[in-house]
């Protein structure tokens, strides 16, 4: 496998696993943020603060609790084991739990924020015209919010691209399975390889400027559309 | 067939509380002052507020918290109009219509051509709900409540932003809807005009309590529910008999009480079928001899039943009977004394045709 | 007169290196400040300025590039230590020779240090090569950021099998681990320099004399490193 | 002192282009079907929406685009009105209040006392605008804009969402506004009644042009601008002189032309000074002698100038000439026949002296 | 200097950063978010690519660069040296620099998303009322925004926190003056000092969890006055 196969395989894996992880959290997560922009309940503000925490622990010490919590030794993980066959560990599916973990607050809190801002007499129009409030919620309250799902998708894909503390720990840098840009160019830059890594850098920083840029003008044109 | 309400709703200091069963056909106005409590008690039927108590709809109860049933507002069958509209803003004008015609059932989405058409919305439909003026938003809002095909309406003031002629033009289309659809409505409206055309009965609210219910005609004529609602509309309303229209002078001859007298054509009511009319006092007045040679064609002859006056104010109502039926009329009081007008008294009550025509809604 | 040093070490010295430094502070009365990360990055901070006074890599090559670009005082160079290899399967006792070990399918993960970063992991490189058993292990690995990391992905049962410093093991039961040979590597010389900054630094000039020292030597000894020149 | 607007407002597929010079002083009502741009107008003069051309207030240009000024709306002192209230939710009622109080003149400020208790607002000074009924809410919105101290007032349809009794007691609020301060005004309304009492002339509106400007009795009278306002209530503007009060039967005495007429009190008004008066078509009726014993005080020679008959319409209009006033009468068109009712034809009119009093707004 | 001198100097020192950079994001990143909500120029979606760019960088990818950048010998470090007579790098506002521009996006997204939702027709009426498009911002628009100021910062915080790539490289792990808790959390894992790394991980997350409930608690509290 030469270089340029190592990287194009990094690249892959890099837009498969943030895909994934954007997927993943974006079915895990609007519920949650629903859950959170409604409810009166008085434990609401501990989920919320529970909700928030992946993000202050730094991340090779949260990739350090959870290759504990992965290892096969571990229930979680031993279960894991049993059921699949295979362990969470420094694989590809272990990485994506890993990212859904610490992308959570990123994919949260802006739908929470969007879904705040959804009036509830609109909701209360739709109900009144038959729709239950699974319907209302999927044919109202989502469209209303669909710059906090950019918003939040954008700052979830993004930061699963960038982070790799998490990811090196828990995914041990296999190449095609678990090793992405970030520890590729990581690498570059220790092993002061400095013309390849600037190389990199700016492909994954134009790269990224692109889609971000047509997300944003996809986005707009949307808009003018829908509203 | 009765909507039965016996339901509590507490709203920061306010608490409006209705024991009441009303029939599940026709139109009931919700009528009272500002803060009575009338868009809290629509919200409390459709389940946007929390109650308590009991609502039964025909067989469903809707809400009974002594056992702990509270069906969802969905699930209710109940067209609303808001106050303020309440359109979705990112749905077109089609789509809003389309929300509540997909969420229908079938023979109800046939309802489509009708709605759009008595709107007028169709000049409308790719239009986004940001860019329509107030009046064009409450006729989307209306026609969306309309192809959800309800069971119930609720309409909270719903044509308050709309210039005369849109009134004037929605309100037969409210009238069809009422009576082709058999569609129960609750009306809240300020307008007495809507009120007398559509309702059957009128409930009156103030402070979050009934005041009153009852019949249109007959709570219309009570002074202490007009003191309430503070109109100044006072009236009788009595029912006529068509039988004949004159389709040249375009007038309709109806029979009421002993006299005959005539209105602008109603056309779509035939000969032998009842019409109710409401006449204002201050549409009547009150001649000792038939008059001559007088533009007035309605000349009634009535007798007095009674003459109330108030010191503090310029008028006396008088209140007359012809047949069966009763008549006010509203003069001043200076014309009451110089006339000598005293309970007993034989006099002819003069209508004009013209006020008994479309009313200035 | 008392003066104050920082010294720049690398992770796998860390702890060493925190119990070198109250000795130097009590022996000499000079204040010491330890900070630490991989060798690489250090260098970088010390081409860009960074206030260290010593630097303790992990390896020779920063050493040599340092002094080739005129960072560092030349003369000052010494290898404090030098790492032997040995396998560890997370505290379980250990039984057998490191190529037995090593190509035993059992161990379905077995962790080292990244080699394109790490000095430990480019030494564990060549005993695969030098034991001929890269193609039955390969495919097994799994990549630390660093020995440390490679440490703990063994240490939480992620890995089973782990090639690591005896320095992160030595402590232990001496049955929970197998020493690797020297010969299957080169040694894993970790030179330390003192920096242009602090050429005129009393601190500086005899930390790097306490380092050569007998009683650094000991210590540094007793975190299981080896001891040349 | 005058507002010069020679504005035009794109908005989608609707073009709205004004040229106009109204007076700074005064009520100007803004009357016409709905989506006609009225809106619109309102908007653009306040810079909420983009708009080319030339705008002058008094001394001040607000807009002209051939040299690029625009003045930003905060520094165009005006108060707004919105037709859906635009309360801030983040605030309470004393909180929006004290909004607009805050940013206003000190001299402007003073007038809290009286706006509150004018619009009946202390009850609710501590309450969330979210739990306003919506008349509650229009009343709020309106002492937030006087509050503001502005030079001109731009009210949306202020009183759509008010009972007739609100309606009744904010009105006077307004003219007062009007008068005492002398607070120019642009009046968006669907009523008639509204406009009539506050304003000083009319702009009709209509597909976002203008269709006529002119005094409140001018246009009022014009067949079509009645068409296009759709309303019924044709009627006629006078203007009579009081000449006393009698405070035993609460009738106040008029001279109108060569008659004298009476109705209800209007204490406020001092012989000598004159009224403007609106009587409508409907409750004008003519004979052909003067009748006796009859409750109808008012009984004015007259001289038919016109009489306009439509056989698509039941209805005649008469328009009466009584000394230099006009009067209309809207009666039957079999009437008309029946009484061979002829230009030059001289006849009495019969106007109740009810129909003068307080109109039902 | 103990080592529970050392630690708590550390969390001084994080809780200092953390702060001072949401302080400056909250300057910074306000107007811009408001620009972006607010704005229809058309190269508006390029600002917003730029704005989630800092994202897609490996901390320690960006760190470098923030150090080619800082450099004494780079025109911006170069410049900082002879303004302030002190490097940019290894300080703490070398630091506070490097923070507020890799949590930037954390701080614009929500507040973007919060502006968005703000309705134009009050800030006409602000403006009705004499407020000047400042005055209405202040006092209509932010206040409406409330939940996504809140939910900003505590992305912004957590995230100064909990983040250690970019703060190793910039600030090299100076006692008192770079190393942050983060860091430290790292350093005891990284020398296998487990148990002092799960005291230390666990006073985080406890303590984090104590600030975060007290802040939604508030938050909601502050609602309920309010709204
Ligand atoms: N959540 C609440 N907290 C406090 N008071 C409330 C709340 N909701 C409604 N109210 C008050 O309850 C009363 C009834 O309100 P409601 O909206 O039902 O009046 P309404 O009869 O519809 O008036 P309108 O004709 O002005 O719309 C009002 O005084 C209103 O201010
Ligand atoms: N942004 C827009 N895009 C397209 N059409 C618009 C837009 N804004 C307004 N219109 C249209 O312009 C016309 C005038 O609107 P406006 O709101 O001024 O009417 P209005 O006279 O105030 O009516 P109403 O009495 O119903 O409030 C309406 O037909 C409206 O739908
Ligand atoms: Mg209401
Ligand atoms: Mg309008």
């Amino acid at each position: 496998m030469g270089l340029m196969g190592d990287l194009s395989t990094a690249i892959v894996l890099t837009a498969k696993l943030a895909g994934v992880t954007t997927l993943v959290l974006l079915v895990m997560a609007t519920p949650l943020a629903w859950w959170l922009a409604r409810s009166k309940r008085w434990f609401k503000p501990f989920v919320e603060a529970v909700t928030a925490l992946p993000l202050v622990l730094p991340p090779t010490v949260l990739g350090f609790y959870l290759l504990l919590l992965f290892s096969p030794d571990s229930t979680l993980g031993g279960a894991w084991v049993d059921f699949t066959g295979s362990t969470l560990t420094f694989s590809f599916i272990g990485l994506v739990f890993a990212s859904v973990l610490y992308s959570l607050p990123f994919m949260v809190q802006p739908l929470q924020t969007a879904f705040e801002a959804v009036d509830e007499e609109l909701l209360n129009a739709a109900s009144s015209l038959g729709a239950s409030p699974f319907d209302a919620f999927v044919t109202v309250a989502c469209p209303l919010a669909l710059r906090g799902f950019l918003s939040a998708c954008i700052l979830t894909f993004a930061h699963t691209v960038g982070e790799f503390g998490v990811v090196l720990m828990v995914g041990g840098s296999l190449p095609g399975e678990t090793r992405v840009i970030s520890i590729v160019l990581y690498e570059y830059v220790e092993t002061l390889r400095f013309d390849e890594a600037h190389d990199l850098a700016l492909l994954l920083v134009v790269f990224s400027f692109v889609v971000l840029s047509t997300v944003y003008l996809l986005n707009r044109r949307l808009r003018f559309r829908i509203a | 067939m009765t909507l039965h309400i016996d339901m509590q709703v507490t709203a920061g200091e306010f608490r409006l509380s209705v024991t009441e069963t009303l029939p599940m056909d026709g139109c009931t106005a919700v009528f009272g002052p500002s803060g009575a409590g009338k868009s809290t008690l629509l919200r409390g039927l459709a389940g946007f507020q929390f109650a308590t108590g009991r609502i039964q709809c025909e067989e469903t109860v809707w809400l009974d918290s002594s056992r702990g049933t509270d069906m969802p507002s969905h699930t209710r069958r109940l067209g609303y109009v808001f106050q303020q509209g309440q359109l979705f803003p990112h749905l077109n004008v089609e789509g809003n219509l389309r929300y509540a015609q997909r969420r229908a059932s079938a023979a109800a989405s046939m309802q489509w051509d009708r709605v759009v058409k008595a709107l007028e919305l169709d000049a409308m439909l790719a239009r986004k709900v940001q860019t329509l003026s107030g009046g064009e938003r409450q006729r989307v809002a209306l026609g969306r409540a309309l192809l959800s095909a309800p069971r119930l309406l609720l309409l909270d003031e719903p044509l308050s932003a709309l210039d005369n002629q849109r009134k004037a033009e929605i309100l037969p289309f409210l009238e069809r809807a009422k009576d082709e659809f058999r569609l129960p409505m609750l009306y809240v409206s300020h307008s007495l005009d809507e009120v007398t055309r559509l309702a059957d009965r009128v409930l009156v609210l103030a402070g979050g309590e009934v005041k009153a219910l009852g019949e249109t005609v007959a709570i219309l004529e009570r002074l202490d529910v007009q003191s309430l609602t503070g109109t100044f509309e006072a009236g009788a309303i009595v029912t006529a008999t068509v039988f004949g229209h004159d389709q040249t002078r375009l007038l309709t001859s109806l029979r009421f009480g002993d006299a005959v007298i005539t209105m602008p054509l109603l056309l779509h009511i035939s000969p032998g079928q009842s019409v109710r009319l409401r006449i204002r006092s201050r549409d009547v007045a009150i001649a000792l001899q038939r008059p001559e040679g007088i533009s007035i064609r309605n000349v009634v002859a009535a007798r007095i039943l009674d003459v109330v006056s108030d010191p503090a104010s310029p008028y006396s109502e008088v209140l007359l009977e012809t047949g069966s039926e009763h008549l006010r009329a509203r003069i001043t009081r200076a014309a009451a004394e110089d006339l000598d007008l005293n309970p007993g008294l034989r006099v002819y009550a003069l209508i004009k045709s013209v006020a008994l025509g479309k009313p200035d809604i | 007169r008392a003066d104050e040093i920082v010294v720049a070490t690398a992770s796998n010295f860390l702890a060493t290196m925190n119990a070198l430094a109250p000795r130097f502070s009590a022996e000499t009365g000079h204040a010491i400040t330890v900070t630490s990360g991989s060798t690489a990055k250090l260098y970088q901070q010390i081409v860009h300025g960074a206030p260290f006074d010593v630097l303790m890599s992990a390896d020779q090559a920063h050493i040599d590039r340092l002094i080739k670009e005129g960072q560092a005082v030349a003369t000052s160079r010494v290898t404090y230590a030098r790492g032997r290899l040995v396998l560890w399967a997370g505290g379980k006792p250990l039984i057998g020779t490191p190529q037995a070990l090593l190509s035993d399918p059992r161990w379905q993960r077995i962790a080292i240090a990244n080699p394109a970063v790490a000095p430990y992991g480019a030494a564990a490189m060549q005993v695969l090569a030098a034991l001929s058993i890269e193609s039955r292990v390969t495919a097994r690995l799994v990549y630390g950021e660093s020995i440390a990391q490679a440490h703990v992905m063994v240490a939480t049962g992620g890995a089973q099998l782990g090639v690591l410093s005896l320095s992160q093991v030595y402590s232990a039961d001496p049955s929970t681990w197998v020493a690797i040979d020297d010969s299957l590597y080169s040694p894993i010389l970790q030179d330390a320099v003192l920096l242009n900054r602090a050429a005129q630094n009393k601190a500086g000039q005899s930390f790097m004399k306490f380092v050569r020292g007998p009683k650094a030597r000991k210590i540094i000894e007793s975190f299981g490193y080896g001891l040349d020149g």
